[in-house]
């Protein structure tokens, strides 16, 4: 553990800082509570909010796991599980049911989570209506008289446009009834995982300098029209090659030698598990 | 017969600052007029004629003296004291005004316009077409016509598609307001027509006319004014 | 008499004033015209007063600078009152002063009960949406959130408004002035607001394109029986389309009648002039 | 031993994070409450002085209700470096049990209840009372909450229709923590609708 | 067989790290910290400035640590801002006590006091110096011998003069500037919220990236703007900090002297129409601020041509747009997002396929719609 910092990198007075955004931010769910976020040792916009989330919540008990696009072994998830770990001496984990705290990048893990656990997301750009108004203060209006019709206006242009809304990840919510919110961009496969949670919903954007927060049991519901339902991503027929799991977010890979695609489980530790369960005697 | 216009010691002026002029137009006229009459008025041009009408229709605000009008919705009502709503209430429904001028919006053609007004008194769009080619026909308005804009009609078919309008809504009073100046003899005689017709159905009128001859085959009681004062009337009997 | 109908907008007393005022102007003595030279504020409106009722036209005619946008800015809460109040038949049963709700209600308000045309529509129309999805928009804001409804009640519009319909999903700003400004009229009638604004609709078109957005505006408005309030400095435009007038001067309401009282007999000074040189 | 501001701090703030993202959750702060000195005990209770130290610092402000409001004020600002100010105006008001009656009231209407623009400025209040347990007395429902909670303040003040009037525009309002002499712990924030539960026998 | 999963994250970083280590010092030789603090005064000025940070040890280390990259150098020193407390505030320093090294004014020849020249590159002609392949320490030690020598006659002193710019309000040529005794915001401590205050302004300007703030001022006077600024005057020197006494505020002589620092100030005039009572026009001065860590001349005068460009906004150019020059010009900030579009998108990328997979489909079934 490194003890040129203090207990998880920060001074106190910077974690009181966030912690009291975050309280603001649980009691309004959805929306965006301006926070001074701190320059950290990662770069800008490689899971600042989040990693500030986490170190102003951890405590000397807490297990954590650090997921990148749903991977525990991407390089940036082990730079910051590292991180955390140097200054804080916790534990961390690949099994999500033993992790106290999860941050990720762009995944909500396969397992459901329970309320003993927080959630941490990373969000690069948290203003769901920035690609309809560029201007912070002008946003900040629409939020306040609760305008949304740009929102549905993006996925109607879309419709219009192509047939079809073309969101990819980070497509719109509606939290509590009354704030539209970036998930951050997870895939709409995770969308529905944000609705009635068992687990809090943290969600931090450093660069951008806002915290949010999805409690639990929040209504969450994800911007469509009744003509032209939400849709998450589709396997329809599809399972992974590796642990043969449906109805999971799979990453689609193209086989090297047979130029096949093929698919396996995006989320390496929900894998990995499935896999022990069916071969116990299995190497890990 | 019950009074239905009743104008006491009604005076005009126009105060017009950028001359620096005071115009008097009319001065402390007195009218009456009972139900399903046809009174006329007539004078020289400038006398005063169309400043009464246009009190009458609040198209002048009235300077002084008062104008009862029996109305079926308000009941007595002075014109002078009537909120502009009311006046456009009246308008709507039981004061018709008819110029030899087709006041209409540009590109509106005379089936638009007279089915607007049938539409204004509440009727559907069904009823309103139907009834716009029965009048436009009654009123012998070729039907070539009846889908082009009236700006290009001649001032005798202006003249009936105008009175047409105004008989779309019934009206109790009619005011005209030499409406058969410059017409040739033959639209007269039409016109002559249309207002007996009008007469017999029991419409109110009250017009002001430069053609005596015309007036007094129709009139009941007559006014004539001079400089804005009526120098005598005169009451006809017989028909 | 007693009143027989109830305005659908009742405005009494609206102020709006740009800068703070000064012990001279304060009295609204020192004032040169509605500018205060000693300490730059400009008094916008002045005590504007005036009811709209059910299915009228009011029209409101001024030179620039009279005040009259300002107004129509205050109407739609792009700017805000320095004082006093607006009802609205629709909202609480007209029993709220919209200038005192939040700006969450003022603009549930817009959304759900008016319809704005402006006159440069830059500022009525997303210029790189598609017209539909301009359309769209006021339809999701009064809470619609189906497409193919939006859809056709766009094509709708857009068929009503002289708009072919296979140029729906052409963004306005591929479009003549006269074109967006027939966009931004039936974005503004979507959703059946009971009450439009008109700010100088058709300032700057050319004469023909302005008589056919006008036609347009009369039918639309004789159809569907909104309310309309009507700025224009034009009062041919009154004219053709106002069943009352009021006439502002300074930021004060100078003179009101019926349209062809104003035209007719007209009373002040100021209104007389302007029917001169409409002559 | 010592309290910790580190880790101990670390722990309360936890605690009220379980408890505002689940109102009607009651946590437990005796294990931190019990390391506060007693001679910093000035005229609050233990489980106060621990919110403040974890919330406060010189970029805030507060104001006391009680009747030994200087002391603690003083106590408070000594401590934190937190500014105290006028009601209208705290990030944090203080709601002593000794504070005189309606004073919850009375910080309930005069308390900042944020912008639309910012709703985050609201206040914070905090209340002491005598007793916070599950119960019948109120039923809770809103975001944090499965189906419905039931609790049991024991608090002798009208603060509910207060607290609604002043929470009616959302997201503008209030958002309340309750703590007890058993150093036991609730938050409710603005989004929690609260019932009285009558209860029929 | 079990599943082994793509593992080695760790391994991988432990290896690059090692790698990076390797870069810094494989030609077998390191460069001390002192002598980076010696020789390397313009970098460690810029990255004080850029960090916010007043601490030429710690931007020596952060200099080394990053190979002389300024951006990963101010990155490292702003993270390490981010842990220290802040125990105390300064008390309010007037620039005009500045202990001045140099000072000039490009608006008056002769200004109280004169023109300082200083130490400035302006006037070397930029040749490169190949005597500088052979300057050793004993060079340098004897050209410094020589030099005291010459100007032990002057004797330097402390030098305190007065500000060019209370001259021209003297004259009533500048409005006089009114003490705003405001708290400052601070934008470390609290986040920027528009329309923004001019603390926080000032704020971000100074820590402003000095590339990018001196390229959107130089937009500015090249034409993406409106003005026509000239150098009031340039002052470049040292302040002295104090901080009041911990518990017993507001007495002078409980202040106490903790160092000082030295900065770059700047105050631009820019010539402007004002509208006087009764429509009256008049030219006037107004003044753009520019005050940095170290000296750091171009950034300063950038910064004061910005500071007047955002106290009076226009939508005509960015530069006016407080949003805009806000928002993008600081490093950590800007080399960030631009640094992470290197992570893995994986998901995202995925998750985009599917829609345009969709549109796709979408689009053949339109076109036979269309057929038929």
């Amino acid at each position: 553990m490194n003890t040129a910092y203090n207990f998880a990198f920060f001074d106190e007075g910077s974690k009181r800082e966030i912690r009291r955004a975050t309280l603001k931010a649980i009691a309004i769910p959805g929306y965006q509570v301006p926070f001074a976020s701190r320059e950290m040792p990662i770069g800008r916009g490689w899971g600042t909010g989040g990693l500030q989330l986490t170190l102003s919540l951890i405590g000397r008990s807490d297990v954590l796991k650090v997921i990148d696009q749903g991977s525990d072994e991407s390089v940036n998830a082990v730079n910051i599980k590292k991180l955390v770990s140097d200054t804080t001496g916790v534990i961390t984990t690949d099994h999500t049911r033993e992790a106290t705290l999860i941050q990720s990048r762009h995944r909500i893990p396969e397992v459901p989570l329970n309320k003993d656990q927080i959630l941490i997301l990373q969000v690069p750009l948290p203003e769901p209506l920035r690609d309809y108004e560029p201007s912070e203060n002008e946003t900040k209006k629409l939020h306040a008289e609760k305008e949304y019709s740009g929102a549905w206006l993006m996925l109607f242009e879309q419709i219009m446009k192509y047939g079809s809304m073309t969101t990819g990840a980070d497509h719109p919510v509606m939290v509590h009834d009354r704030y539209v919110m970036a998930p951050s961009p997870i895939p709409r496969f995770d969308n529905p995982k944000m609705h009635e949670s068992e687990a809090l919903i943290l969600l931090g954007a450093g660069r951008e300098k806002k915290v949010y927060a999805v409690p639990p049991y929040t209504k969450v519901v994800s911007l469509d029209f009744e003509d032209y339902p939400f849709e998450p991503e589709s396997f329809l027929d599809k399972h992974c090659r590796l642990c043969g799991s449906t109805g999971v977010f799979l990453d689609e890979l193209v086989d090297e030698e047979t130029n096949e695609t093929f698919y396996q489980c995006n989320d390496t530790s929900y894998c990995i598990e499935i896999l022990n369960e069916v071969e116990p005697f299995g190497v890990k | 017969m019950e009074t239905l216009l009743e104008i006491k010691n009604l005076s005009k002026s126009f105060d017009l600052h950028n001359l620096g002029k005071h115009i008097r137009a009319v001065s402390s006229v007195d009218i009456v007029i009972k139900e399903g009459e046809f009174v006329g008025i007539t004078g020289k041009s400038g006398s005063g004629k169309s400043t009464i009408l246009k009190c009458i229709y609040g198209t002048y605000r009235i300077g002084q003296g008062s104008i009862w009008y029996h109305s079926k919705k308000f009941g007595p009502i002075n014109l002078a004291d009537a909120t502009e709503r009311e006046l456009l209430y009246l308008r709507k429904h039981e004061i018709g005004y008819v110029s030899q001028f087709l006041n209409v919006m540009p590109r509106t053609t005379a089936r638009q316009l007279v089915k607007q007004a049938i539409l204004e008194m509440g009727e559907n769009h069904d009823v309103a077409e139907k009834e716009t080619e029965k009048i436009l026909a009654h009123f012998e308005l070729d039907e070539e016509l009846w889908d082009s804009y009236p700006t290009t009609f001649s001032g005798g078919e202006k003249l009936r598609l105008n009175i047409a309008r105004a008989m779309v809504k019934k009206p109790r009073l009619l005011l005209l307001d030499e409406p058969t100046a410059s017409l040739d003899h033959d639209s007269k005689i039409r016109v002559k027509l249309l207002i007996e017709q009008l007469m017999q159905e029991g419409t109110t009128m009250l017009g002001i006319f430069h053609d005596l001859e015309f007036m007094n085959h129709l009139c009941n009681q007559e006014y004539n004014m001079q400089n804005g004062i009526f120098s005598h009337s005169t009451s006809f009997t017989n028909s | 008499m007693a009143e027989f109908e109830v305005p659908v907008l009742s405005i009494k007393n609206l102020n709006k004033q740009f800068g703070k005022g000064c012990l001279h102007c304060q009295d609204g003595e020192s004032l040169v015209k509605n500018y205060c030279p000693i300490c730059g504020t400009v008094y916008a409106c002045r005590d504007v007063s005036f009811d709209v009722f059910p299915g009228e036209v009011l029209g409101i005619v001024g030179e620039s600078g009279s005040g009259k946008s300002t107004l129509m800015q205050c109407l739609y809460f792009d700017q805000e009152v320095s004082a006093g109040e607006a009802y609205l038949a629709d909202y609480h049963h007209g029993e709220r002063n919209l200038f005192q709700e939040s700006s969450q209600q003022q603009r549930y308000i817009r959304n759900h009960i008016m319809g704005k045309v402006y006159q440069n529509p830059l500022m009525g129309l997303k210029m790189n949406f598609s017209s539909i999805g301009n359309i769209a928009e006021k339809l999701i804001a009064a809470g619609s959130h189906h497409v193919g409804m939006m859809e056709n009640r766009g094509m709708e519009l857009l068929n009503k408004v002289n708009i072919p319909v296979h140029r729906r999903k052409e963004a306005p700003k591929n479009f003549s002035g006269g074109m967006q400004q027939r966009v931004q009229i039936a974005k503004a009638l979507s959703n059946r607001p009971p009450l439009l604004l008109l700010d100088e609709v058709t300032t700057g078109l050319d004469l023909s394109v302005q008589a056919s957005v006008l036609d347009l505006i009369k039918s639309l408005q004789r159809e569907l029986n909104i309310s309309i309030v009507l700025v224009s400095h034009d009062l041919g435009v009154i004219r053709m389309l106002a069943d009352r007038t009021l006439v502002m001067l300074e930021g004060k309401v100078i003179e009101q009648g019926l349209t062809d009282q104003i035209l007719e007999d007209p009373q002040h000074q100021y209104t007389q002039q302007l029917v001169h040189s409409l002559l | 031993m010592k309290l910790d501001i580190v880790h101990d701090l670390q722990s309360v703030y936890r605690k009220m994070v379980d408890s505002t993202s689940r109102p009607g959750l009651i946590s437990d702060l005796k294990k931190e409450a019990a390391l506060i000195e007693a001679e910093d005990n000035k005229g609050c209770t233990p489980s106060l002085l621990l919110l403040a130290q974890t919330l406060f610092d010189q970029e805030v402000s507060f104001k006391v209700f009680s009747t030994q409001a200087d002391t603690v004020t003083q106590t408070i600002n000594q401590l934190t470096y937190a500014k105290p100010t006028e009601t209208k105006n705290a990030d944090y008001l203080l709601i002593l049990q000794d504070a005189k009656k309606g004073s919850l009231e009375e910080a309930i209407i005069n308390a900042k209840a944020g912008t639309l623009k910012n709703p985050h400025t609201s206040a914070t209040i905090i209340v002491e009372v005598d007793s916070v347990t599950s119960g019948e007395a109120l039923l809770l429902k809103g975001p944090g909450i499965h189906t419905t909670e039931l609790i049991f303040l024991d608090l002798n003040e009208n603060w509910l229709e207060s607290r609604q009037e002043k929470n009616k525009e959302y997201p503008l309002g209030i958002d309340l923590i309750f703590i007890d002499q058993h150093h036991q712990l609730l938050s409710l924030p603005r989004t929690t609708q609260i019932t009285r539960n009558r209860v029929t026998v | 067989m079990g599943y082994v999963a793509v593992k080695g994250g760790t391994h991988a970083i432990e290896e690059s790290i090692k790698r990076l280590k390797y870069e810094r010092i494989h030609q077998g030789q390191t460069i001390e910290v002192e002598k980076i603090k010696a020789g390397m005064r313009g970098l460690i000025d810029q990255v004080m400035s850029e960090s916010s940070l007043y601490n030429e040890t710690l931007a020596a280390i952060a200099i080394k640590q990053a190979e002389g990259n300024p951006e990963e150098a101010v990155f490292l020193l702003r993270a390490y801002r981010s842990t220290v407390p802040r125990k105390h505030y300064s008390r309010v320093i007037e620039t005009q006590q500045m202990n001045v090294e140099r000072r000039i004014s490009a608006s008056f020849k002769d200004i109280p006091g004169g023109q300082i020249l200083g130490a400035t590159t302006d006037y070397t002609h930029r040749l490169l110096d190949f005597n500088l392949i052979d300057e050793s320490d004993e060079t340098v030690q004897e050209w410094l011998h020589q030099y005291h020598k010459e100007s032990m006659q002057g004797e330097e002193q402390k030098l305190t003069l007065p500000k060019v710019l209370d001259y021209l309000r003297k004259e009533g040529l500048i409005p006089p500037c009114e003490d705003n005794n405001l708290e400052p915001d601070d934008v470390t401590r609290e986040s920027l919220e528009f329309p923004s205050s001019r603390s926080q302004r000032l704020q971000i300007l100074t820590r402003g990236e000095t590339g990018a703030v001196t390229s959107l001022a130089y937009a500015v006077i090249r034409g993406y703007g409106a003005l026509h600024p000239t150098v009031g005057e340039l002052r470049v020197g040292t302040l002295p900090v104090t901080i009041d006494h911990p518990t017993d505020a507001g007495d002078d002589d409980d202040a106490f002297y903790i160092g000082e620092v030295k900065v770059t100030e700047v105050e631009m005039l820019m010539p402007v129409t004002v509208e006087k009572e009764y429509g009256k026009k008049e030219m006037e001065f107004e003044i753009g601020y520019g005050l940095v860590f170290g000296q750091n001349e171009t950034k300063a005068i950038a910064m004061g041509i910005l500071d007047n460009c955002l106290e009076h906004p226009s939508s005509d150019f960015p530069s006016h747009n407080e949003e805009f020059v806000l928002y993008h010009i600081d490093s950590v900030e800007s080399t960030g997002f631009i640094s992470h579009l290197k992570m893995p998108h994986y998901v995202t990328f995925q998750s985009k396929l599917d829609s345009v997979r969709k549109t796709k489909k979408a689009g053949i079934s339109t076109e036979q719609e269309v057929k038929i």
